[in-house]
């Protein structure tokens, strides 16, 4: 350990879960942490995690995470010498990284050079083809806003159907548009360009040819400023909806041992090419032969790392820090490769998944986390919490880990009841009955199991059984009965109500 | 006291009398339901439920059966009330004021469904027309809110009387977007 | 798996933390759960988080928790077949075993005969013996009540000094005397016989050397009905407080390889000499020339088995359950000899450890438990919930897990500092002052580390900086300034006084 | 508003002036200590201070200096307050109300300590004798209580003025058992 740690200090250009993430690893190192915050998240627990605090600017993200200029002044100004951009906001934003750099700040992550080269889809795939590594058939030069319709539809056809209209600088499935026939492409086209540019602010696009019922595996890695590379073994992330993961896990339930030593490999090399540093991840998509193409590299931490660490013990978030500051990889690459157990991660967001998954943001009334064995719970709200409705609503990353799948599966189904957030409609539910899908207690899926289920369902993920009816019946009559003798009216959930309604107007 | 109480569509009319010294901190309350059958106590009329208050609502015990449960209750506005059971979620509404109502989702029951936007966000679809019929669960517009695109559905059946957006408009949360009869 | 598991319905003869993790293994395996409750223990979570619960009896022990008709009747009628009896209470007593056995019941842990057996401290010592194993040198029969005090005088005079006082029936220092000199042993015998009679219904005692600083070391096993016995990686439980075991960890700071396995070799000895099933203990004291002496065994699942669940991975209450039930052992006895990283437990009680450690029972206003990497908190208190003042005051048992000793202590201060359990003192100070201390750092202490540190020390555990001064000046003159103002009046900590207020006078 | 806040023998005069909107929701204030000097904000006066409500208690940050720390508040009989940081638990007494309490544990300022249980029980020995001189943190009775033997000790040096139980004596939870003055 450098005897320079305890000067260490850590800004993070972050909020939520994630944030607090960093939090974490910066205080089991020493590190001193300063996190930013915008208008709406003043109370949230990032905030109140930190050493430090410092206000951003209004909500909006474009308004605070994202305010380069602000986040180079709070981190001279409070002293701080690192800067963890977690992931999503400026995390895969090369002008932050320079901008950092150029301050004199270290930016937790590789290169801006290399963010920019990883970042563009279609360099990215040169960079791979450069590494032997095979790629998903597609176009290879970008199709920007003037590129005319005849002259994407004729790279169409080489293409092959079917296919996806990909954003250049997409990411999470925004700006991703898949297309089955030649028919279809103008429309996909229009609305993959309109999202892009709005989200991104550049609306290039490629096509790519779409696999038929792939699995998404990937690759996270390490690689320190002294030329080591460290591949770990895969995540399987296959379950998505409308291409933004849903459950993680690792090991995949099906990859054979000599795919994953492959994989590892190809991984490594593609790093080793760009001379990548900080933590990475590679995602391939898995075919139903077991070959196996490049997809794109995230050059971040990702939001499913935790599965990893669950498995090899290993804390990429350290490492994160630790690599910044120069110091070497000493991880045997057995350790990283070599899954002890299995990890399942669920992302639990403040969504009704009986109404379409539609966000509902808003005051979390209370909360009661899973204990025990083998869980592990990254949340980024606290009770009393008021979900703000200007970013992604994640609630927590709710993690387990099990002997083999099996076991973490009948874990996952403990831990899913245990877990109440009380105000709040939650993915909570969907969870609940996808872990007793037979095709998810076998591993049978691919990355579009859950949008085929999802396009022709209709019925509640859980019906209540003839006993929660009357449960419900029950407690709603004796609540109303405490409320009408005061018994509820100040504490518990179901007083707060006038607090909260007091505090909302306060807030406008 | 006498509640009625909705639950998906059904309503029951639901008698709490405490026993002995219940009172603020709960204890014993005889129950007595009217309406259709349900659940491995509702057979017994009048039965017995010990309720505790806790942080998230109220533990309930049932002294015949020996079942034990613990639930989450939220309410909300118009005597709805958001229960969180171990397993499940389960909308209640309390005394019928769902039937009065004219926000948000428009209920499950019966009646007219005014459908509210549920955030603030753009609307980037309509996918429906006045007088056109909708069957449950249909959607009726896309919203783009919190970097999201969002169905909005039909609770139940119906027919769409009016629709008071187009794509294009900014919404705020709350703000009626179209009536299903 | 049996196809029998979802007919299977386990009774948890217990309360508080142990009852619930006994409920998450039964939930995993798909099993059935009765709880059990006495008068202050209504709305435990033990309780909230079973199938059925049962009332018992008003709160004293005595008339709730110890009552083996009661409970024998409670599983019966509830149609529960299985019976886990946890720690304390009723677990090392075979009468109760004996009952349940009677009754038609499967009791969760060994014969009633090697109960009785093991747990009559000098008959456990010559099972020890026959078993090869060292022991202290010691008194072979207990002296009973009536015994004169010169006969025990001269047997002392033969023993030695410094030596033990020990009830026959004892456990957890309870009925226990430390003894210098010769002119002590009245006082002491009298004190040990008085504690023993009051606790244990049985006043008999034996004497035992005293070792000079040394420490206390245990190895876990697993013992099947079919002969498989399985002994585990040893747990360090060195740090303890008038002999109540205060940190322990897996494996020991200062374990030799050769020791280990010669200590688990011993443990096995003495469980297959008694024919012994179920999850067990065997408690060494180790000296500091390296050689170990049988201490006694616990025929019961240990406070401190999730250290050993970190290491191994192995699920120690699953395993109970699943031998209970017949099923043959499948580990392998590498995984369970071999630690991977390393695993801190901390209890966490409610008591005031600046003020002796008195017990400060009471109102939780809130919990904030840490989450994130490496921790697992098994609690059996949530928010709201008045911890009686009729049981040991137990709130949690917090886990930590490193790669490293070093690195599961930097988290440990990490998760130390994330705790907060609001309204009762606890022991979370001295925790936090414990592991910046040099000794526990480098793993140098003995069973008498601590008791010689309390028996000097007066200033409080930590002290607060200024800047917490001046932050408690704060917090305290805002939060004047918002109750004035109605604003903490009804919610959070601050607000929910006089609710509680309401609450316990209706329980009087 | 003014506070008068004793922590740890030591009064000081805290006022608290919100700024702009703050109110139920907490906001800024403004902050003035008199007394001795505390703490990086102290240094200055006044400060500032933004403070909202949580679920434990308050969350503080201080523009001036970004430290952000998180209070759990609870308070106690006698306006005594016990505050829970990160690292440590810190008592205090707001508006010198403690000098006039007469349960419990006496407090850590001056003036008599009446020493109560906190606990009900059973004392097993008094340690002390009427009219004996006690250093702080000096053992005074044991009493057997939650299974366990518990020391109660002295808060404060001072001498022994009465005694009111003797070994063998079941006492309830705050029955005064000595008075140290």
């Amino acid at each position: 350990m450098p005897a320079s740690r305890s000067a260490v200090k850590v800004l993070i250009a972050n909020r939520g879960e994630i944030a607090l993430r960093v939090i974490r690893a910066c205080r089991e190192l020493s590190f001193g942490t300063v996190a930013v915050y915008s208008d709406c998240d003043r109370s949230a627990l990032h905030v109140r995690a930190a050493d430090e605090a410092y206000h951003l600017g209004p909500s909006p993200a474009v308004d605070s995470y994202l305010r380069i200029d602000k986040l180079i002044e709070i981190a001279i100004r409070s002293g701080a010498t690192l800067v963890h951009p977690g992931y999503g906001f400026l995390a895969e934003n090369d002008t932050f990284a320079a901008a950092c750099v150029e301050a004199g700040l270290t930016f937790v992550g590789p290169d801006p050079h290399v963010i920019a080269l990883m970042g563009g889809k279609t360099s990215a795939r040169e960079v791979a083809v450069a590494a032997d590594v095979p790629i998903v058939p597609g176009t290879r030069e970008p199709f920007d806003a003037g590129t005319p319709l005849a002259e994407i539809a004729a790279a169409a056809a080489v293409v092959g159907y079917p296919l996806l209209v990909k954003a250049v600088a997409g990411g999470g499935g925004k700006g991703m548009r898949a297309v089955a026939r030649a028919e279809d492409l103008a429309d996909a086209v229009t609305t993959a360009r309109s999202e892009a540019g709005a989200a991104f602010g550049d609306s290039a696009i490629y096509l790519e040819r779409r696999l038929i019922e792939p699995r998404h595996i990937e690759i996270q890695l390490l690689a320190d400023r002294h030329g080591t590379v460290l591949p770990f073994v895969e995540r399987e992330c296959s379950i998505q909806r409308r291409h933004q993961k849903v459950v993680e896990e690792s090991p995949s339930p099906v990859l054979a041992p000599e795919t994953r030593e492959a994989m590892a490999a190809a991984a490594a090399r593609v790093a080793a090419q760009v001379g990548y540093t900080g933590a990475g991840t590679i995602e391939f998509l898995l075919d139903d032969s077991g070959a196996f193409y490049f997809l794109e590299m995230n050059t971040r931490l990702q939001v499913e790392h935790a599965v990893t660490e669950m498995v090899t013990g290993i804390d990429l978030v350290q490492w994160q820090l630790r690599i910044a500051l120069g110091e070497r990889l000493t991880v045997a690459p057995g350790q990283a490769l070599t899954p002890r157990g299995h990890a399942i991660e669920c992302r639990i967001y403040a969504e009704d998944p009986d109404r379409g998954f539609l966000p509902s943001p808003g005051l979390v009334r209370a909360l009661s986390v899973p204990g025990g064995p083998g869980v592990r719970d990254d949340r980024g709200v606290a009770a009393c919490f008021d979900i703000p409705t200007f970013y992604d609503s994640l609630i927590s990353k709710l993690i387990v880990w099990g002997e083999t799948r099996e076991d973490a599966i009948s874990r996952l189904r403990r831990v899913l009841d245990e877990y109440r957030v009380v105000g709040v409609s939650t993915t909570l539910p969907f969870f609940r009955w996808l872990v007793d899908q037979p095709a998810f207690a076998v591993g049978r899926f691919s990355t579009t199991y859950l949008d085929d289920i999802l396009a022709t369902r209709s019925e509640p993920f859980v019906l209540p059984t003839n006993d929660d009816t009357l449960d419900a019946l029950v407690a709603t009559a004796v609540a109303g009965w405490l409320r009408a003798h005061r018994a509820l009216s100040a504490g518990g959930s179901v007083g707060r109500a006038w607090r909260d309604t007091g505090r909302r107007e306060s807030l406008r | 006291m006498i509640f009625e109480i909705e639950i998906d569509g059904t309503v029951r009319s639901v008698s709490v009398q405490p026993i002995g010294d219940a009172g603020a901190a709960g204890g014993l309350f005889q129950i007595r339901i009217v309406g259709p059958g349900v659940g491995s106590e509702g057979a017994r009329d009048p039965f017995l439920v010990d309720a505790r208050p806790t942080e998230l609502g109220l533990s309930l015990a049932y002294p015949d059966t020996g079942r034990s449960v613990d639930v989450a209750i939220t309410p909300r506005p118009a005597g709805e009330q958001l229960l969180q059971l171990p397993h499940v979620d389960v909308r209640a509404v309390l005394d019928g004021r769902r039937l009065r109502r004219d926000g948000a989702d428009g209920g499950a029951g019966t009646g007219e469904q005014r459908v509210a936007a549920p955030m603030p966000g753009r609307i980037l679809r309509v996918m429906v027309e006045r007088g056109q019929e909708v069957i449950a669960r249909q959607p009726l517009l896309v919203m783009e809110a919190m970097k999201m695109e969002n169905e909005i559905r039909a609770l139940r059946a119906g027919r769409v009387k009016d629709i008071s957006v187009a794509a294009g408009h900014s919404v705020e949360s709350g703000r009626l977007l179209l009536i299903i009869e």
